[in-house]
């Protein structure tokens, strides 16, 4: 087997993980009947996915063209911007109290995004979107 | 040599199917919400998907010049997102 | 000498990084190229490092290779029980729960580091710091031991990553 | 003197009584006396040409295009209107002298007088048809403005706006009838039409031609049923009521039919018209005079009763009931301004103009009681005035005229009129002059000085020359006849004499004076059967149709433009969908020359998203949030689709756009409600439902249309593909179109930015510095905020990711002309960067450290883009044209170095400040809602000393 | 079913789309029922050059390319377009700090009934 | 080669961005670039005008390309003489900014008033009509920033719906223009009139609708009823100089019409027979109906003048949809007139405004300034009605003998007659009360006598009365002008081949870059 042949199977697989692990994470997120599960599926499953996809197509170029690096920027992007979009929709579940009240900080008052300002504690409960 | 290209045009023709149904997923929960927390998520799963279908639109053609359409959804998909939480935390995404 | 190479590069990890994305943006390795995002990466760590004010202490780059690859195996198996999950477990049966870390880092850039990894290894999502920032809020997919999965982290994690920041 | 000179002079003169204003009211009249003065005399210069037969012609060219040219003639009857205007006017001016009061504007009144002059002077001296026009309408405008002189009266202005809609109404009417007879007469000019008699009356156009001109005419003068505007014109300063209204302008209509009278006159159809419309004036204004009290109405009723006198003459299209209407004409003028201004001496002098409060004056003011008598009975028809000269021809030529094939109704209703006006002209004289002396009139009347009995003395003396001399005046008459008649009749041989022996014409008058009296004598129960009696008042009925046309015009005008933006948008979308659908229904459809390519399952679910997105976004647009989250999916998927598509560039450059959008959006949406009400009934829904399905589908068909047909030829696109890199120096043809091929649109596009930039500013600042200030301070938000403001991961993650963005927008840059990317792609990611700055540390903390001047930023761009351009003219090259060159530089690779780059500097520049100035407005309104300035990029630092009193709060700020 | 009815239903769909929420009476939905006809109309005129997969405009080796000019043309009318939206983004939002009412019908229209006559 | 023929574009769209980098915080500085920036515009367009009054197409290829691959700048008659219209247009209205204060009442003003200038003569100039769009779209924008300048609740809701609804024109100009790409594959306006000439007339209807949708697009420039309902509330609450730069607006939307629709789809073009012809006279005439009766319904002078505008451009469309070189001729006299006419209407309105804070049709108690504000309204009125003497009743009487040939000679001559009258009705009414019936109203005890405008706005003001006063009185060369830019309407070929035949980069079979 040339290094051409295997190298298009690794693309092959690569491609079929990725496409799986992208759609695993997609049904988790409809499946899951809460706020704060469903952020676990698509965030990381979906990132793995991509990955994936990404190595695929990385060892398709250097199968079929002179070979290829950049994806791995992507990669790294979404690797690293993930995390902090996933903090952020955490935020706004427990801001919109969407999920289950968190256990108070053993270290300090409250936990930041609870710690809404004075001024606003007196409005009205957010409405749902 | 040729056993293997099918292979891979097949997972190919698979990968974009199982994308697509990704993408279409998404949207349901997207809709149907609930909280806007989860239509958030979705968009954004939304974006990391399409990703995926440029790479696969990539692969298949042997192109490489989507590349950077992929790099910048990357990057705007994770700005929108934060914006998008920002206006529910704070109303003011920039304050 | 120092204050000249301090002048030139705020940060010189920053610089070494966009001098390594220049060279992956272009797919295409050369000197000429790699001169050239050098000089990138100086101007614009130069430019945007007055959003950056503090510099961080010395971090230890071996030690920080290692807990990547830690944590990349890491991610890839628990990917797999996370696909598990999905697909194989009623929503009846998952057992989600918040977990709380104490923490005992303090450079927002080694929290940070902590929480993200936290929220690469699937089945874990960090959601919270505390308003003064030592607690950081974990949620978890399903865990039958919330107190096991807690210091798991902190020695997994949280220890190397005071190492490298130390 | 030039007829030019004689119709410019009063409209120059009209300057000179405003700069005299202020020097005195004698001097305001002497100057305008002296204006009108010249022109007379001018006009006398003309004299011996016009006695000898002569027609008189200059002109100069002003329009010859359209046939519009300044030409004047000036002939017997140009002559004698021009006589009869400037001659009276010269009296007019001396008597408004003494009449007007030391609050009128003298500079005004003679302004607008002398400009009145000028016009009605263009009138009867215009060859050309066209220019006749122009000084026809601008009677109409000076008599508005002289009737509207007391501004403060409300009759006046009435009076003014009737008169100008109603005569306006006739000008235009005018207008065409007059284009309509230059245009079957091959010619504007009356010299010209004059000779075109049989064409004219034969064209089929003839009839409208005839019925517009008499419109303008009727009007004009008052005619029935246009006659109910001249009275309440009195309610201007009596010499204008004497100028305008008896010997003047009201007489232009009569001008004009005796001018067209060669060429108009002599068929059925004038001849029906006019003469029942003059008849019929005649009587009517008859009988109403009688019963008026007012002095002034009564003379202008008698003017429009006189009026239609001369236009049935004129009606009967013979010779000599033309002869009869140019002498009534002179005499009518003489008594009646002379009447006028005795009216206006007994107003001017008594205080009232009512009769019911006057007689006796015969004691008081005899020479007055003189004057006004003889005009009287001259206008009464009584012998040895010449009244009765003219009278009696009227009354001969109604003897030949049938009417509705009636012999009896012209002579009948001759006598009635003429009865009625001896009687009205007999109860001016008694109740006012005759009778007791009383003692409660408002002021104590006595004759005034002469310069006002003055003008109708010498008037009278006319009168009683006239009449009692008849013979001075017929070669006048005749000469002016022989104008009126053209070469369509011979001058008639009659003599004017006062005895022509026991004609029936005589008996007529004899009948018409005794009936006259003994109507007087019955007046008292006369009167009250006309007060009981009902009759339609016709300013009341004019004013309820200009109020109803107003109302009319409201309830149209307000009922369409009712400020509904949704029905303005659906009258649009459904016109144009109907001239679409119009343009497509009208036209040939052949078969399709493309076929379709295959769509696979990915295509077809790449669409369901898109729709999905779209009919979600509709059925989900009340929560604003999730519309704009569904929008964004919108822009993802047609990102995706152009990506497909083979279009790199518009996808990148979608989905910055669309990013920056959304940031926008969300600051906006910040501030507006976070949801949109149900506010339109179902119905409207459906309709609304309608109409986006039909533009969907006329879109829809026409897009197919086109997509499955070629071009009619090689799209000019293929000169860009083969060109762009032999002449652009740039692989990838779509950036090498944007900054070389179209850099022009381009330009114009980074202009629209700057400004969109500007603008945003500009309005923030208004509002900034407006009301809308302390709102925004006093602003709660509509909802709980969050505590952590700036959140330590999103800074953290922001040093390192920040920097690579700026990296990956300069990479796109530079790479633009040969790959996807470019200037404004880079110049939006470069935004995007620093709003990720932004948004990470906060607006103030983040400029605080690093501000950049965006405005410098736009212009610089603008300015590089548009120097750019410029570059080339130093090498002779017309705006933007580019040049490339490849250098090489160690350690560098060889590069190519092209001013389109330079230009695309630019567009990233532009862009760069544009898409940062409009943050920065945005988010300016915004911080007027908060007070502190976070001095930390990040609220919670646990590494920050626990002691520095800067260190965070337990406050969510 | 072929791509081109696909794009083609597509454009007419956002065209009905944009065009029910132009039809509303506040100005976000407005706008954003603008931004879709935009969507329609980038699209239609992207069309105009035909459909073509894998052949963009980026001189290779390659002998078909997709026809360039629609792209640059549509790169402008999103650029200009997006000017467009800041703009009555801004002023609408202007006009509502003003009033306190993001409707967009005009008021001034009627408000003319309110004076007098006395002409 | 002469660059002058670009400077009428680039010289404003320099020197705002100029006045923005360097002038921003000074409104003396600003207001001397700005008066000279027009100033010298006029100067370049008067020479351009003078240049083509021989016949002369100039054609300028923008980046050396030659037509139809490239952008051209195309001066001809009718181009020339419409820059200077709208060049002189800018002088008063800019001179009554600066002397009525309005300019310095918000930010940005003179940028935004030279990049309005931008626009509007870069569509006046250009040859390609995707460039025409971004040239509508400069001139719009700026109109935007000019109409909300200096703010206030009721005028940016009327701005509001004058942006949307102009960004839905927007969204028409490119389905049109799509759908003329996709029928003929070229932009350029001589080209497009050569590549009609190629369609199989068994297929029309893709290309009857690319010119029924373009037509549309033009007719909401030229706010043709019923796709003028942007106007009224605009132009009525804009700040006073520009709603009087936006009567030129209007005239962009005709410009189009005229160049458009003889040169790429004559009346005589089978293809696209029986589409304007059916519904654009009717139109008009509508238009001219709305407008005249709108200014006798309107209860605000501010409104009133706005109507007239939209009946002036139905007067102007009326002669358009003539399609005849009489009828064009007509316009183009109608056009110069309006522009001068609407323009002195909306700062006059403005000069009363300045004594009393509103302008309802009520009496109010006289004002410092009112008897010669006044005697302009009334002037200017008697131009916008069409009254004698001044151009408008000139104007009139072209477009009624040009009319008469027509099918619909009867309908054009009812409707502008009637329209007339109904337009004197309403002006009348409106300067009674605002100047007489104020004479009979007290001013109350102490009130507050505004200062009468300055002498700058009545010098602006009076300027424009006096060019519609040379506007008649040299109605004979004007017309000529007119008449002969008409005939070469209807004669494009010079036209057509200077355009398409003018070589430029790589045309020329010598020229050849490489790389090296
Ligand atoms: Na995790
Ligand atoms: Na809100």
């Amino acid at each position: 087997m040339s290094i051409e042949v295997i190298g298009t199977y690794a693309v092959a697989i690569c491609l079929l993980i990725g496409a799986a692990f992208a759609l695993i994470g997609t049904i988790g997120l409809l499946k899951f009947n809460d706020s704060m599960t469903r952020l676990h599926a698509p965030t990381k499953v979906g990132t793995i996915g991509i990955g994936a996809l990404l190595l695929a197509s990385m060892i398709h170029a250097h199968v079929f063209a002179d070979g290829s690096m950049h994806e791995l920027l992507i990669m790294a992007f979404l690797f690293v911007t993930a995390p902090i979009s996933a903090n952020f929709i955490a935020k706004v579940n427990i801001h919109r109290r969407s999920c289950d009240a968190p256990p108070p900080p053993p270290k300090d008052d409250t936990w930041s995004t609870l710690n809404v300002p004075e001024a606003d504690r007196e409005l009205a409960e957010p409405e749902k979107v | 040599m040729t056993v293997a290209t099918d292979f891979m045009n097949i997972a190919i023709i698979l990968a974009f199917i199982a994308v697509a149904l990704a993408q279409v997923l998404s949207m349901v929960r997207l809709v149907i919400g609930p909280s806007v927390g989860d239509r958030i998520l979705a968009l954004d799963t939304m974006v990391v998907n399409a990703i995926g279908l440029i790479v696969l639109l990539g692969i298949a053609q042997g192109s490489r010049i989507y590349f950077e359409v992929t790099l910048i959804i990357a990057m705007l998909g994770f700005v929108s997102t934060v914006a998008y939480a920002r206006f529910i935390l704070r109303g003011d995404i920039i304050e | 000498m120092t204050r000249a190479f301090n002048w030139l590069f705020p940060h010189p990890l920053l610089t070494v990084l966009l001098t390594v994305v220049w060279i992956l943006l272009q797919n295409d390795f050369s000197a000429g190229m790699a001169v050239f995002g050098l000089i990138l990466g100086v101007i614009i760590t130069k430019v945007t490092a007055v959003w950056w004010p503090e510099r961080p202490g010395g971090v230890s780059v071996i030690k920080f290779l290692s807990y990547a690859l830690i944590v990349i195996w890491d991610i890839m198996v628990a990917n797999i029980q996370v696909a598990w999950i999905v697909l194989t477990k009623p929503n009846s049966k998952l057992r989600p729960a918040w977990i709380v870390i104490p923490l005992d880092l303090v450079q927002p850039e080694a929290i940070t580091i902590l929480a993200g990894t936290i929220t690469l290894t699937p089945g874990t999502v960090s959601a919270d710091l505390s308003d003064e920032g030592h607690s950081l809020l974990v949620h978890v997919l399903h865990t039958d031991d919330p107190d096991a999965d807690r210091d798991g982290i902190k020695e997994r994690y949280e220890r190397r990553l005071k190492e490298i920041f130390a | 003197m030039s007829l030019f000179l004689v119709v410019a002079l009063p409209f120059l003169g009209a300057l000179l009584p405003g700069l005299m204003n202020n020097a005195g009211r004698q001097a305001c009249a002497g100057v305008t006396f002296t204006v009108s003065l010249a022109a007379f005399i001018g006009l006398l210069t003309n004299l011996p040409a016009v006695l000898a037969g002569e027609v008189v012609m200059t002109g100069v060219n002003w329009l010859p295009s359209l046939g519009l040219n300044v030409n004047l003639m000036l002939d017997g009857l140009g002559f004698f209107f021009a006589l009869l205007i400037l001659g009276i006017g010269l009296l007019i001016i001396t008597y408004a002298r003494f009449y007007l009061s030391r609050d009128d504007n003298m500079g005004e009144f003679f302004t607008y007088l002398l400009l009145f002059q000028g016009a009605m002077v263009g009138i009867v001296l215009s060859d050309n048809i066209l220019l006749l026009l122009v000084f026809w309408e601008l009677t109409s405008l000076s008599s508005f403005l002289l009737i509207g002189y007391w501004k403060h009266l409300p009759a006046g202005r009435q009076g003014a706006r009737m008169a100008l809609a109603v005569t306006g109404m006739g000008g235009l009417a005018l207008i065409g009838g007059m284009l309509i007879l230059g245009n079957i007469a091959g010619s504007y000019d009356l010299s010209v039409i004059l000779q075109n008699r049989e064409l004219i009356q034969e064209s089929p156009l003839y009839l409208p031609a005839l019925l517009l001109i008499l419109l303008g005419c009727f009007t004009k003068s008052a005619q029935f049923p246009f006659h109910f505007w001249l009275p309440h014109a009195m309610a201007a300063p009596t010499p204008v009521s004497a100028y305008l209204h008896s010997a003047t302008m009201v007489k232009a209509g009569i001008f004009l039919m005796a001018r067209l009278w060669p060429v108009l006159s002599g068929t059925p159809e004038w001849f029906v018209i006019v003469t029942s419309a003059g008849l019929i004036t005649m009587v009517l204004g008859a009988v109403i005079a009688l019963f008026k009290h007012d002095l002034k109405a009564l003379l202008a009723f008698s003017t429009v009763s006189h009026l239609g006198l001369i236009t049935m003459l004129l009606g009967t299209g013979t010779a000599f009931g033309a002869m009869a209407a140019v002498f009534h004409i002179l005499n009518h003028a003489t008594f009646k301004a002379a009447l006028f201004m005795s009216a206006g001496i007994v107003d001017h002098e008594a205080h009232t103009r009512d009769i019911r409060r006057l007689g006796g004056l015969r004691h008081l003011m005899p020479i007055t009681f003189v004057i006004a008598t003889l005009a009287a009975l001259s206008m009464a028809g009584i012998p040895f005035l010449n009244g009765f000269l003219s009278k009696e021809m009227m009354l001969e030529e109604a003897n030949h005229t049938i009417l509705f094939d009636t012999p009896w109704l012209v002579p009948t209703l001759a006598v009635i009129g003429s009865l009625f006006s001896a009687a009205y002209c007999f109860r001016l004289i008694g109740h006012t002059f005759l009778g007791k002396v009383r003692d409660d009139y408002p002021a104590t009347p006595h004759d005034p000085g002469f310069g006002m009995w003055g003008p109708p003395a010498l008037l009278v003396v006319l009168v009683v020359m006239i009449g009692c001399a008849p013979f001075l005046a017929e070669p006048f008459v005749k000469l002016v006849t022989a104008a009126v008649l053209g070469e369509a009749a011979e001058v008639p041989k009659a003599y004017f004499k006062i005895w022509h022996g026991l004609v029936p014409a005589l008996y007529m008058s004899i009948a018409a004076v005794v009936g006259g009296l003994i109507v007087l004598t019955l007046f008292k129960p006369l009167l009250r059967v006309w007060d009981a009696a009902p009759r339609p008042e016709a300013k009341t009925i004019f004013e309820a149709i200009i109020a109803a046309s107003v109302s009319l015009s409201r309830g149209l005008i307000h009922g369409l433009h009712n400020g509904a933006f949704s029905r303005y948008a659906a009258i649009a979308a459904v016109t144009i969908t109907a001239a679409g659908y119009h343009a497509w229904s009208t036209g040939t459809i052949g078969a399709p020359t493309r076929s379709p390519q295959p769509a696979g399952a990915v295509e077809i679910a790449g669409w369901i998203m898109l729709v999905a997105a779209t009919c979600g976004l509709v059925f989900l647009h009340r929560n604003r949030l999730l519309s704009l989250i569904l929008i964004g999916i919108v822009g993802l998927m047609v990102s995706i689709g152009f990506v497909f598509f083979s279009a790199p560039d518009l996808a990148m450059t979608q989905i910055t756009v669309e990013v920056v959008t959304i940031i926008l959006l969300l600051l906006a949406l910040n501030f507006l409600p976070n949801r949109t009400p149900i506010q339109s009934s179902v119905l409207r829904r459906v309709r609304d439902v309608a109409v986006a399905l039909a533009a969907g589908g006329a879109t829809f068909v026409m897009a197919y249309y086109f997509l499955l047909r070629e071009a009619v030829t090689t799209p000019i696109s293929e000169f860009h593909l083969a060109n762009s890199y032999k002449g652009g120096g740039g692989t990838n043809v779509v950036n090498v179109i944007l900054v070389d091929f179209r850099g022009f649109d381009t330009f114009g596009e980074i202009i629209v930015l700057g400004i969109a930039a500007l603008l945003i500013y500009a309005l923030t600042e208004t509002l900034l510095n407006g009301p809308v200030r302390a709102r925004l301070l006093n602003r709660k938000p509509d909802q709980p905020r969050a505590g952590d403001m700036h959140p330590m991961m999103m800074v953290v993650l922001t040093r390192v990711i920040m920097p690579v963005v700026l990296l990956v927008g300069f990479y796109i840059f530079l790479r633009g002309h040969n790959e996807p990317g470019g200037g404004f792609i880079a110049g939006l990611i470069v935004s995007i960067g620093v709003v990720m700055q932004y948004m990470a540390s906060g607006f103030a903390w983040t400029s605080a450290r690093l501000r950049y001047p965006y405005h410098g930023i736009i212009g610089a761009g603008v300015l590089i883009a548009g120097l750019t351009g410029i570059g080339s003219w130093f090498v002779n090259k017309p705006f933007l044209t580019s040049d490339f060159t490849y250098v090489r530089i160690p350690p560098f690779e060889k590069f190519e170095l092209a001013t389109a780059a330079l230009f695309d500097l630019g567009v990233f520049l532009a862009v760069v400040g544009a898409v940062m100035l409009s943050l920065e407005s945005f988010s300016r309104l915004a911080r007027r809602a908060h007070v502190k300035d976070s001095e930390h990029p990040m609220d919670i630092d646990p590494s920050r000393d626990p002691a520095d009193p800067t260190s965070p709060k337990t406050e969510g700020v | 079913m072929g791509l081109e009815l696909l794009v083609a239903s597509a454009i007419g769909i956002l065209t009905a789309a944009g065009v029910y929420l132009t039809l509303r009476l506040r100005t976000f939905p407005v706008i954003l029922g603008i931004s879709l006809l935009t969507y329609a109309v980038n699209v239609f005129l992207f069309a105009s050059g035909r459909l073509s997969v894998g052949a963009p405009p980026i001189l290779t080796d390659a002998t078909v390319y997709t026809d360039p000019l629609p792209q640059a043309l549509v790169l402008t009318a999103i650029v200009i377009s997006f000017g467009m939206t800041a703009v009555v983004v801004m002023i609408a939002l202007g006009a509502y700090l003003g009033a306190n009412d993001d409707s967009i019908d005009d008021p001034i229209a009627t408000a003319d009934d309110q004076v007098e006559d006395q002409a | 080669m002469t660059h002058w023929i670009i400077a009428p574009v680039i010289l404003p769209a320099l020197l705002a961005p100029f006045i923005v980098l360097a002038a921003r915080y000074h409104i003396g500085i600003q207001r001397v670039f700005s008066v000279a920036g027009v100033v010298g515009l006029i100067a370049i367009a008067a020479g351009l005008a003078w240049q083509a009054a021989d016949g002369t197409v100039t054609v300028y290829q923008l980046g050396d390309w030659a037509a139809p691959f490239g952008i051209v700048v195309v001066g001809d008659r009718l181009s020339t003489m419409m820059v200077l219209l709208t060049s002189i247009l800018a002088l008063f209205v800019l001179l009554y900014a600066i002397g009525s204060g309005w300019d310095d009442r918000g930010r940005h003003f003179h940028a935004l008033f030279q990049f309005q200038l931008m626009g509007i003569l870069g569509a006046f100039l250009t040859g390609d009509l995707f460039n025409l769009f971004v040239f509508f779209e400069v001139l719009l924008i700026a109109s935007y920033g000019l109409m909300i300048h200096s703010g206030g609740d009721v005028r940016l809701r009327a701005g509001v719906q004058y942006v949307l609804f102009n960004l839905i024109g927007s969204t028409l100009f490119l389905f049109a223009l799509g759908a003329l790409y996709a029928q003929t594959g070229t932009l350029n306006i001589a080209d497009l009139a050569e590549r009609v000439a190629l369609i199989d007339p068994a297929d029309t209807v893709g290309i009857r609708m690319a010119a029924a949708l373009l037509l549309l697009v033009f007719a909401i420039k030229a706010a043709l009823v019923p796709l003028h309902f942007w106007l009224p509330s605009s132009y009525a609450e804009a700040p006073a100089p520009v709603a009087a730069l936006f009567a030129i607006m209007t005239k962009v939307g005709a410009y189009a019409i005229i160049r458009v629709y003889t040169m790429i789809f004559p009346p005589e073009l089978d293809v696209t027979a029986g589409l304007h012809s059916t519904w654009l006279m009717p139109a008009a005439l509508i238009s001219l109906g709305i407008g005249m009766v709108g200014v006798l319904a309107a209860k605000k002078l501010d409104r009133l003048v706005a109507f007239s505008v939209i009946g002036s451009m139905g007067m102007v469309m009326v002669a358009i949809s003539l399609f005849t070189p009489a009828g064009i001729s007509a316009a183009l006299y109608y056009i110069i007139h309006s522009t001068l006419a609407a323009a002195a209407l909306f700062l006059i309105a403005d000069l009363v405004r300045a004594g009393r804070d509103n302008l309802n049709l009520v009496a109010m108690p006289p004002v410092s300034g009112a008897a010669l504000t006044s005697a302009l309204f009334f002037v200017a009125a008697i131009a916008m009605t069409g009254l004698p003497p001044l151009s408008g009743f000139v104007g009139k009487l072209l477009i009624l003998d040009a009319g008469l040939k027509s099918d619909a000679a009867v309908w054009v001559w009812a409707v502008i007659l009637c329209s007339s009258l109904v337009s004197v009705v309403g002006f009348a009414r409106a300067g009674s009360v605002l100047f007489w019936k104020a004479k009979s109203v007290e001013a109350e005890v102490g009130a507050v006598v505004a200062p009468a405008p300055s002498t700058l706005s009545y010098v602006a003001v009076g300027g424009l009365i006096a060019l519609l006063v040379a506007h008649t009185v040299f109605a004979g060369p004007v017309y000529r002008y007119v008449e002969a830019t008409s005939a070469s309407l209807f004669a494009p070929d010079p036209y057509i081949s200077t355009v398409l035949e003018t070589p430029g980069k790589l045309s020329k079979p010598t020229e050849d870059k490489e790389e090296h």
